[in-house]
């Protein structure tokens, strides 16, 4: 047996301090953190709703993969940018390793 | 309470505190470290909510994918040891953010509590096999629209990263 | 799922050896710093500048590359419990084959582009 | 495993994992000890415990908690302290799931085969931490030299445990290893070239240790470490040794298939592991590190094809023999 409101209070605080972090922060990746956290959230609420519905359902488990691998392209595409932003700073990130 | 909810409770309880501390530190590694306690917490999470296949992938593609490509990303940009003041916002700004995500949390709370409901249900465990059935069954358009978008994000991030225009030169 | 409360017992018995080893090892060894022994160590020379050093943005295609193929390595997992379905196995088939062909054509390209080799 | 479990069960089971994680690896170190010596033309130990020298470790360890740990000035003290054991406890929770016969199972999870592959990945983020803590050039470059390495080779690790996974249609380790029949020695040869040379890319032993290199950048990741916490990441490896062996006996070897398997299954595992650790070993006085680019080409070039043509054969034969 388990509730449901805690899982419910936990999706929408982590959606809140995920908002938090993208409205607060100026670095990029720190925002790119935020919106994780909200994505974070979403799947919180799908797989605690998939969890305590009274008819099995697997939706709960199967949008949280497809959240995850939109996740992973958003992150891949947005760290790109943000290190292309980061050359166009001036600064040579070429150097030898 | 039963032993469940003390559990979701207590991994509730540490990915939100990770979670507070990633977007409150100054520290620039250190919030993409406490997104991984709070990643990882939330895994402990989907484990105790009887998601078995998401909570390890949370931990394989979260957790050893995503954070471990941002701590490059923090690597090869700037990512000194100590606080870091070059990004800090104003304590007003920071109030205004404050405030709307304390707004946006008792909307959604005023929205989303009454659905929960307040009484004990017994807990679904996700079968992996009725998983898998479901995915490439119902699921095969959206499934294999995502690996295309997979591509897209691939060939864009390779291209961007590697752009003449802003360096002028080319090294590997 | 009762195979996961072990694991965490696993992981508590691993943070109590932790404990217990850095506990002995501040009873027993000794705390003597000097500034030498506490300076960054730069094969006996000097150390220049500050701990922090850029390095090359080359290792972010790999992480790029890892990032996109472990997603699509973790529907591999719930593949395995339908292969073998008589209604699904052979259309599972196909979708899958689709699904890692459309990737094999991102890694085909970031090979192609030369990202793999080094001057 | 029954639904209900004491928690003196949990502890109990706890305890043995943990007792198992601080053998093994001992016994390896040992067996490397003495392997690497005779390849050599050398004796190894042969003072401490009197008998060939079986207790050099064991002193090793009482050497290393009385040195003094050193935590350099300019580290981030915090991440610096927490690296070792973000290294250590992965293989720990990895090893609670790998079955020595169909009885004898730390933690029975449904999906182990994943467990260990998540449990790995995150072990990625405890050289990445210690490179980047211990502010020193050597250790950042190691660290991302270590975190490049690893990834690029969880992913042919994931392909290959994804193909015996679909051979056998259950995530679970011992349901893979209860399916397993000879005939996958053959059937499954890739998938089980791909896990060894992966595995030994993971556990980031010669002629995988870039991110060591002593020659290039001191030691890596490790550099600052010293006394304890240095024991700490160098009982990982040995733990990793265990663990790869381990996987290698129970996916790819058959496990306690065999004769007078139901009494004696377990030590049929733990038999079939030996060799491969042995292999681990060899490797090491056998080979040159390879360079780092061509390590990155490896994986990607070599090893992820490979897989993907191997699960390819898989899925078709299991459809094929259904």
């Amino acid at each position: 047996m388990i509730h449901a409101w805690p899982a419910v209070v936990l999706a929408t605080c982590l959606i809140g301090i995920g908002a938090y972090g993208v409205l607060a922060r100026r670095n990029a990746v720190l925002v790119l953190i935020g919106v994780e956290l909200i994505l974070n959230g979403a799947n919180v609420l799908f797989v605690a709703s998939g969890a305590t519905v009274s008819v099995p359902s697997t939706a709960g488990s199967v949008l949280p993969l497809f959240i995850i691998t939109i996740a992973a392209a958003e992150v891949v595409v947005a760290l790109a940018v943000v290190l292309l932003a980061f050359r166009a700073s001036g600064i040579d990130v070429t150097e030898k390793s | 309470m039963t032993a469940l909810d003390v559990a979701l409770v207590g991994f509730g309880l540490l990915a939100l505190a990770g979670a507070l501390l990633a977007v409150t530190t100054r520290h620039i590694v250190h919030a993409a470290l406490w997104l991984v306690v709070a990643l990882g917490s939330l895994a402990g999470v989907y484990l105790v909510l009887g998601a078995e296949i998401v909570a390890l992938v949370q931990l394989l593609v979260y957790v050893g994918a995503i954070v471990v490509l941002v701590l490059f990303a923090l690597m090869v940009t700037r990512s000194p040891i100590g606080p870091s003041r070059d990004h800090a916002t104003s304590p007003a700004h920071r109030g205004v953010a404050a405030v709307i995500a304390a707004g946006l949390v008792a909307l959604l709370l005023a929205v989303l509590l009454p659905i929960a409901g307040s009484g004990a249900v017994t807990r679904q465990v996700t079968s992996n096999r009725a998983l898998g059935a479901d995915l490439f069954g119902t699921w095969a358009w959206p499934f294999e629209l995502l690996s295309l978008l997979l591509l897209a994000s691939l060939v864009a991030a390779l291209a961007i990263a590697r752009s003449r225009a802003v360096t002028g030169k080319e090294d590997a | 799922m009762t195979a996961y409360v072990v694991l965490g017992g696993v992981v508590l018995a691993g943070i109590l050896l932790v404990v217990v080893a850095l506990l002995a090892r501040w009873m027993l060894a000794p705390n003597a710093p000097i500034p030498a022994t506490l300076r960054t160590y730069e094969s006996g020379v000097d150390p220049v500048g500050t701990g922090w050093a850029q390095v090359h943005v080359r290792y972010l295609a790999y992480a790029f590359l890892y990032v996109i193929f472990a997603v699509d390595a973790v529907f591999l997992f719930p593949w395995a419990y339908v292969l073998r379905d008589a209604h699904l196995g052979v259309a599972s088939l196909v979708e899958m084959g689709i699904f890692v062909g459309v990737l094999v054509v991102g890694l085909a390209h970031t090979a192609r582009r030369g990202l793999l080799h080094w001057t | 495993m029954g639904a209900a479990m004491s928690v003196w069960e949990v502890v109990l089971r706890s305890v043995a994992v943990l007792a198992a994680f601080l053998v093994l690896p001992l016994l390896v170190g040992f067996m490397e000890h003495k392997v690497m010596a005779h390849m050599q033309a050398r004796l190894g130990p042969m003072y401490a415990g009197g008998f060939h020298g079986w207790a050099q470790l064991i002193a090793d360890a009482a050497k290393f908690v009385q040195k003094d740990d050193l935590l350099p000035t300019a580290a981030d003290k915090g991440v610096f302290r927490l690296a070792p054991s973000l290294a250590l406890i992965p293989y720990l929770v990895a090893l609670a799931v790998v079955p020595l016969s169909p009885s004898i199972v730390g933690a029975d999870a449904p999906a182990s085969a994943v467990v260990v592959l998540a449990a790995t990945a995150v072990g990625v983020l405890g050289g990445l931490m210690a490179g980047w803590a211990s502010a020193n050039k050597y250790s950042l470059l190691g660290g991302l030299r270590s975190a490049a390495q690893l990834i690029a080779y969880e992913l042919p690790m994931v392909l290959a445990v994804a193909s015996v996974a679909l051979a056998a249609g259950t995530l679970s380790l011992t349901g893979i290893a209860t399916e397993w029949r000879p005939w996958w020695l053959l059937w499954q040869l890739p998938a089980a070239f791909v896990f060894l040379a992966g595995g030994c890319a993971e556990i980031q032993r010669p002629p995988f240790d870039m991110p060591l290199a002593d020659s290039e950048i001191v030691f890596g990741p490790y550099t600052e470490y010293s006394g304890l916490r240095f024991a700490l990441f160098l009982l990982a490896e040995y733990a990793g040794i265990v663990l790869m062996s381990l996987l290698m006996s129970v996916m790819f070897l058959g496990a306690w298939h065999g004769p007078w398997s139901g009494p004696l299954g377990w030590l049929w595992t733990i038999l079939k592991a030996v060799p491969i650790a042995f292999l681990f070993l060899w490797f090491r006085n056998s080979w040159p590190r390879l360079r780092e680019d061509q390590l990155q080409r490896f994986a990607w070039l070599v090893l992820v094809p490979l897989a993907l043509v191997q699960l390819l054969i898989t899925a078709v034969g299991v459809v094929m023999m259904r």
